[in-house]
């Protein structure tokens, strides 16, 4: 996900950028302000057309996919009560088996933090926000066995980069 | 002189001041924080427009001396919107009486006098801060989980802290339906002295 | 007078936040309960002599506790909600009680504030669900209604009727020395602190 | 009506004073806020040793200080061409900036004093539950952040009674029955447009703020009082968003006021600019839940409903303004300058600075990038490359570059192309830091990330050297426009 995103944005920053760099360097070459109105103008309803069908496409196929948890969803096995306080996570377990979808529910003790599950590569794979009076179900299955953490992801008081704790995930 | 506005005044006052109707009143958290309350405070008021002479404002001095008023009447009123004080007025009749004079002759009456004095600016900004405020109070009232008066149940401070959030509401469109919607036509020439268009 | 205006904003300004720093005890005591809580911890009060009635049906009075601690509470025999969670929260008094070296020096006292309906034996039933009253913890009444109603005063505890035929009441523990002057008021599920609080006192 | 863009724009020498006072102030903070920043890149990239507790507190007084520069140099930007329209007040603008300079000494004391270090997004509970700093000191820099809240207030009131003075209606200067055809007169010009647009989001920014912090003031002294922590959350967000949000709409007016001078084409407004700008109105008030996707207890129709939104929120910026900017561009002859070369960049980073925004915005990406260095890396590109080259813009077409005639140096040009590199640098930098997952918010980096934070550091560097020097070519130049030639 996050190459793709990065390979996207910089894409569509660089053909901005195309377009400015275009405008400025022909900016010389005069033309008549008429023909220009009629060209641009005709030009935006189709940039408008485009960026309407791209946004409904990406918006349909992105919203079919949300990482929220409904209440009545199948039960899981392997549950883990998380607590964030300032400035440690309290898991009441610590490991779990590969494959199968785990159960994170995700409080704050204190004061507001934020849940961030990373690989041992230092790669986000899920987060939900820690906040006092909620819990938030994440559901996550590990594909591969190893040695996760849990990162803090809400600012949180001057400890705040101290917040980490390791998740072991074994073999099915 | 008996005029329409000093009947009327005497009228609220009598209905919202004299007990035992004061003491009904204040039997309740909302008849007491949004009935008397804001009767005694028009009472106030309209005895102000009887005395308060029309505002000059020509002079700067007239529109200072009317935010001067008008934040005494805000500060009046924000004293007897604390819940210890809202307590104490229906404890004591002595903090009562107090609570009925100064709320009719430091809220009401400077407001009379200071309101027409305050230009559009001022105006604006004290509405803006009557909307938060009620806001505020609104969400006090509604989240708080224990009780915050003690004469009173903590189930009417939710409707209390609804009937908030439904008065900021309304300052709001009341506020903001002729901001928006106006239909002055507005001033033909564009006329400034910071900054005149040059033709 | 070019800036009168301007002093006059400036004058209300300063006696305006005055007058609220003044009624809010520097913006900390918003509510009645607090103020009460922080009036008694500043000046201790004394209590009024009154008669009371025992779940026996026998005459004390606070003079009767004079030396020792008493934790008092407010109920009424009827109330089937908050009474009850202030009954548990006495007996886990009592279970910490009994058996320490407090035993003895602290007592516990419930008082009904509904004594023409709360007669002995009521206060004993009531009781019973506790356990029982002992040495440690009694249950009484004020039995005249204008008595109940200065003890009422003069501990600032405000009954509203809740219109279901029930009431409404400050839910705290009234911490009262060994000289019977009330000294601190705790909340109702602070067990730890008002045994803390016995300790210091006994 | 006057829908035509004055060639000359006029202001009195009240006026020239005032505004003269808010940009030095805004200058000298900006820089000010910038050395901080560069200090907690240095401190994160670990050549220069920052104790974590001092690094909160510099992140806090960064961010707050750098949407209140945001805010005081956008709205300067808009009085000035506002004002070439409708009778704005020199007196509420410099209470505006007395209000301003009393709430930044009181925010610096209670944040490097009283140890205050919650962030700028104040998230409740956290201002009141530090663990290491006081309540007071929450108190404080709340306290700060009204007083500075009440001054933009005020001068919002200013435009919004100047603009029903002169045009009846806050609708009808928002050209709204030209737009649903109920009139027609010829629109407003574009500056009273986004003038309009400006003081109904302001006002309503400066609401939720209130709403929020003093129940948080109260919360401060008495802690008994507590507030629902995802209720405050939601206003927070409404108020942050907004106000963040809204000064780029102050700002940008110096486009539609300026680029005409330089390309030699008038810029109009349309109904399709109407359109966008009471899209933009609506939409930036309703779109601060993007912000709450990871907080899984909201609704998810305002989950979706915000992606949405933030999707529909970019068209307006991208078509009408960007467009229009560009179509005014396009094959004019434009004479450039270093006035022109900063509006026309600024155009480039708030349009490319949308691009990650948007795309954080979509729910799926929000869970592996929310809280990375991917966000301060879009809205640093807003900022650092959208708003600030507006107002700085601004700050250099008053003092030196009238018309864009002056003679250009080859030193401007390079401090141009320092900043453009740099900056574009410097939030690459956050972006491919997101891309790697790296935290946000975080004062000691774990090895692996310090590269990044290196490269930052001297990107961070170079953007300070230039754009110290716009500012001391702004305060050379400040006498020639107090003079008023």
């Amino acid at each position: 996900m996050q190459e793709l995103v990065w390979d996207i944005a910089l894409l569509v920053i660089a053909a901005i950028a195309a377009i400015f760099l275009t405008v400025a360097v022909r900016a010389k070459q005069l033309i008549d302000p008429d023909r220009i109105h009629a060209f641009t103008y005709g030009f935006r309803a189709k940039a408008f057309a485009a960026l309407v069908i791209v946004g409904i496409a990406v918006a349909v196929i992105t919203l079919r996919q949300l990482p929220y948890v409904k209440s009545s969803a199948v039960p899981v096995s392997q549950v883990v009560n998380a607590s964030g306080f300032q400035w440690y996570w309290d898991l009441d377990r610590a490991s779990a088996v590969a494959g199968q979808p785990v159960e994170f529910r995700v409080t704050g003790g204190d004061v507001t933090h934020g849940f961030g599950i990373y690989d041992d590569s230092g790669r986000l794979l899920a987060q939900t926000q820690a906040m006092p009076n909620y819990t938030n179900r994440l559901l996550y299955t590990f594909d591969t066995p190893g040695t996760y953490r849990i990162l803090c992801l809400e600012y949180c008081g001057i400890a705040h980069h101290g917040m980490v704790s390791e998740f072991e995930v074994t073999a099915p | 002189m008996l005029s329409y506005r000093s009947l009327v005044a005497a009228g609220l006052l009598l209905i919202a001041a004299v007990p035992p109707l004061a003491w009904w009143w204040e039997a309740s958290l909302v008849r007491h924080m949004l009935m008397q309350i804001p009767m005694l405070v028009l009472a106030g008021f309209l005895l102000g427009t009887l005395v308060a002479p029309s505002p000059d404002l020509g002079v700067r001095e007239e529109r200072a001396g009317g935010i001067a008023a008008v934040l005494l009447a805000t500060f009046c009123v924000t004293f007897w919107m604390i819940p210890r004080w809202l307590d104490a007025a229906v404890a004591s009749h002595r903090v009562d009486a107090i609570k009925i004079m100064t709320l009719v002759l430091l809220a009401g009456l400077p407001l009379a006098w200071g309101w027409p004095r305050l230009g559009p600016v001022a105006r604006g900004f004290v509405w803006v801060q009557a909307i938060s405020m009620a806001i505020v109070l609104g969400l006090l009232y509604l989240t708080f989980p224990n009780r915050l008066c003690n004469s009173y149940l903590v189930n009417e401070q939710a409707i209390l802290g609804i009937a908030m959030l439904g008065i900021a509401g309304f300052l709001g469109l009341a506020g903001a339906v002729p901001v928006l919607f106006g239909a002055n036509n507005g001033s033909p020439a564009p006329r400034h002295p910071g900054a005149r268009v040059d033709p | 007078m070019k800036h009168g205006g301007i002093v006059g904003i400036m004058v209300v300004l300063l006696f305006g936040t005055a007058a609220l720093w003044w009624g809010s005890d520097g913006f900390t005591t918003f509510t009645a309960e607090s103020a009460r809580r922080l009036d008694v911890a500043r000046s201790p009060r004394p209590l009024p002599a009154v008669a009371l009635e025992d779940q026996r049906g026998e005459t004390v009075a606070f003079e009767d506790f004079a030396g020792k601690v008493v934790l008092l509470n407010f109920v009424y025999t009827r109330c089937t909600t908050i009474c009850t969670v202030l009954g548990s929260e006495f007996e886990q008094l009592r279970d910490e009680i009994e058996h320490s070296e407090l035993e003895g020096r602290v007592v516990l006292v419930t008082l009904t504030f509904d004594p023409e309906h709360d007669g002995p034996k009521q206060l004993a039933r009531y009781a019973e669900r506790y356990g029982g009253a002992d040495a440690t913890w009694h249950f009484v009444r004020a039995p005249s209604m204008d008595d109940t109603r200065r003890l009422l005063r003069a501990m600032d505890v405000v009954v509203v009727a809740d219109g279901f035929g029930g009431f409404v009441h400050n839910a705290a523990i009234h911490v009262i020395d060994p000289r019977g002057r009330l000294v601190r008021i705790v909340d109702s599920d602070a067990i730890g602190e008002a045994l803390a609080l016995a300790r210091e006192l006994a | 009506m006057v829908a035509e863009n004055p060639r000359v724009f006029t202001i009195d020498e009240a006026g020239r004073r005032i505004v003269a006072a808010n940009l030095v102030v805004a200058g000298a903070v900006l820089l000010a806020m910038m050395l901080l920043g560069l200090t907690m890149r240095l401190g994160q990239s670990g050549w220069l040793e920052v104790p974590p507790a001092r690094f909160y507190q510099i992140m806090t007084v960064h961010g707050t200080g750098m949407i209140g520069i945001a805010a005081l140099g956008g709205i300067t930007v808009m009085w000035y061409f506002l004002s070439q329209y409708v009778r704005l007040s020199t007196h509420i603008l410099t209470a505006n900036l007395l209000l301003f300079l009393i709430g930044v000494v009181i925010i610096l004391t209670a944040d490097f004093i009283g140890g205050f270090a919650a962030g700028w997004t104040i998230l409740f509970p956290l201002p009141t539950h530090g663990a290491v700093w006081p309540a007071e000191a929450a108190f404080w820099h709340l306290l700060g952040l009204m007083l500075v809240g009440a001054g933009l207030l005020l001068v919002a009131l200013d435009f919004g009674r100047a603009l029903i003075a002169r045009y009846g209606s806050l609708g009808r200067s928002h050209g709204w029955p030209q737009l649903f055809g109920l009139s027609n007169d010829p629109l407003p010009p574009p500056t009273v447009i986004a003038g309009t647009m400006v003081t109904i989001v302001t006002t309503l920014t400066v609401i939720g703020g209130a709403s929020i912090m003093v129940p948080m003031m109260i919360n401060a002294l008495n802690p008994a009082f507590t507030i629902n922590p995802l209720l405050a959350k939601n206003v927070i967000y409404f108020f942050g968003h907004s106000l963040a949000n809204v000064t780029i709409y102050m700002a940008v007016v110096v486009i539609y006021e300026l680029l005409p001078l330089f390309a030699g084409r008038p810029y109009k407004a349309s109904r399709i600019f109407v359109a966008g700008w009471t899209g933009s109105t609506i939409m930036v008030l309703i779109i601060f839940p993007h912000h709450l996707f990871m907080d899984f207890a909201m609704p998810q129709w305002a989950s979706g409903m915000a992606q949405v939104l933030s999707f529909t929120n970019s068209f307006p910026a991208m078509l009408v303004t960007g467009f229009g900017a560009l179509a005014l561009v396009h094959r004019s002859g434009i004479q450039w300058s270093l006035v022109s070369g900063l509006l026309f960049l600024s155009l480039f980073g708030w349009l490319a600075g949308i691009v990650p925004a948007v795309i954080d915005a979509t729910i799926v990406v929000n869970s592996v990038m929310h809280n990375t260095l991917w966000v301060p890396g879009h809205f640093h590109f807003y900022m650092l490359l959208g708003v600030i080259p507006m107002i700085l813009a601004f700050m250099l077409y008053l003092t030196r570059d009238r018309l864009g005639r002056s003679p250009e140096k080859d030193s401007d040009m390079w401090a141009l192309i320092v900043y453009l590199g740099a900056g574009l640098g410097f939030v690459l930098v956050f972006l491919y830091s997101g891309r790697h997952s790296v935290p946000r918010r975080w004062a000691v980096h774990w090895p692996e990330w310090m590269v990044y934070d290196r490269f930052a550091s001297v990107f961070a560097a170079l953007v300070i050297l230039a754009a110290a020097f716009f500012i001391v070519r702004f305060l050379i130049g400040l006498r020639h426009f107090l003079s008023g030639r």
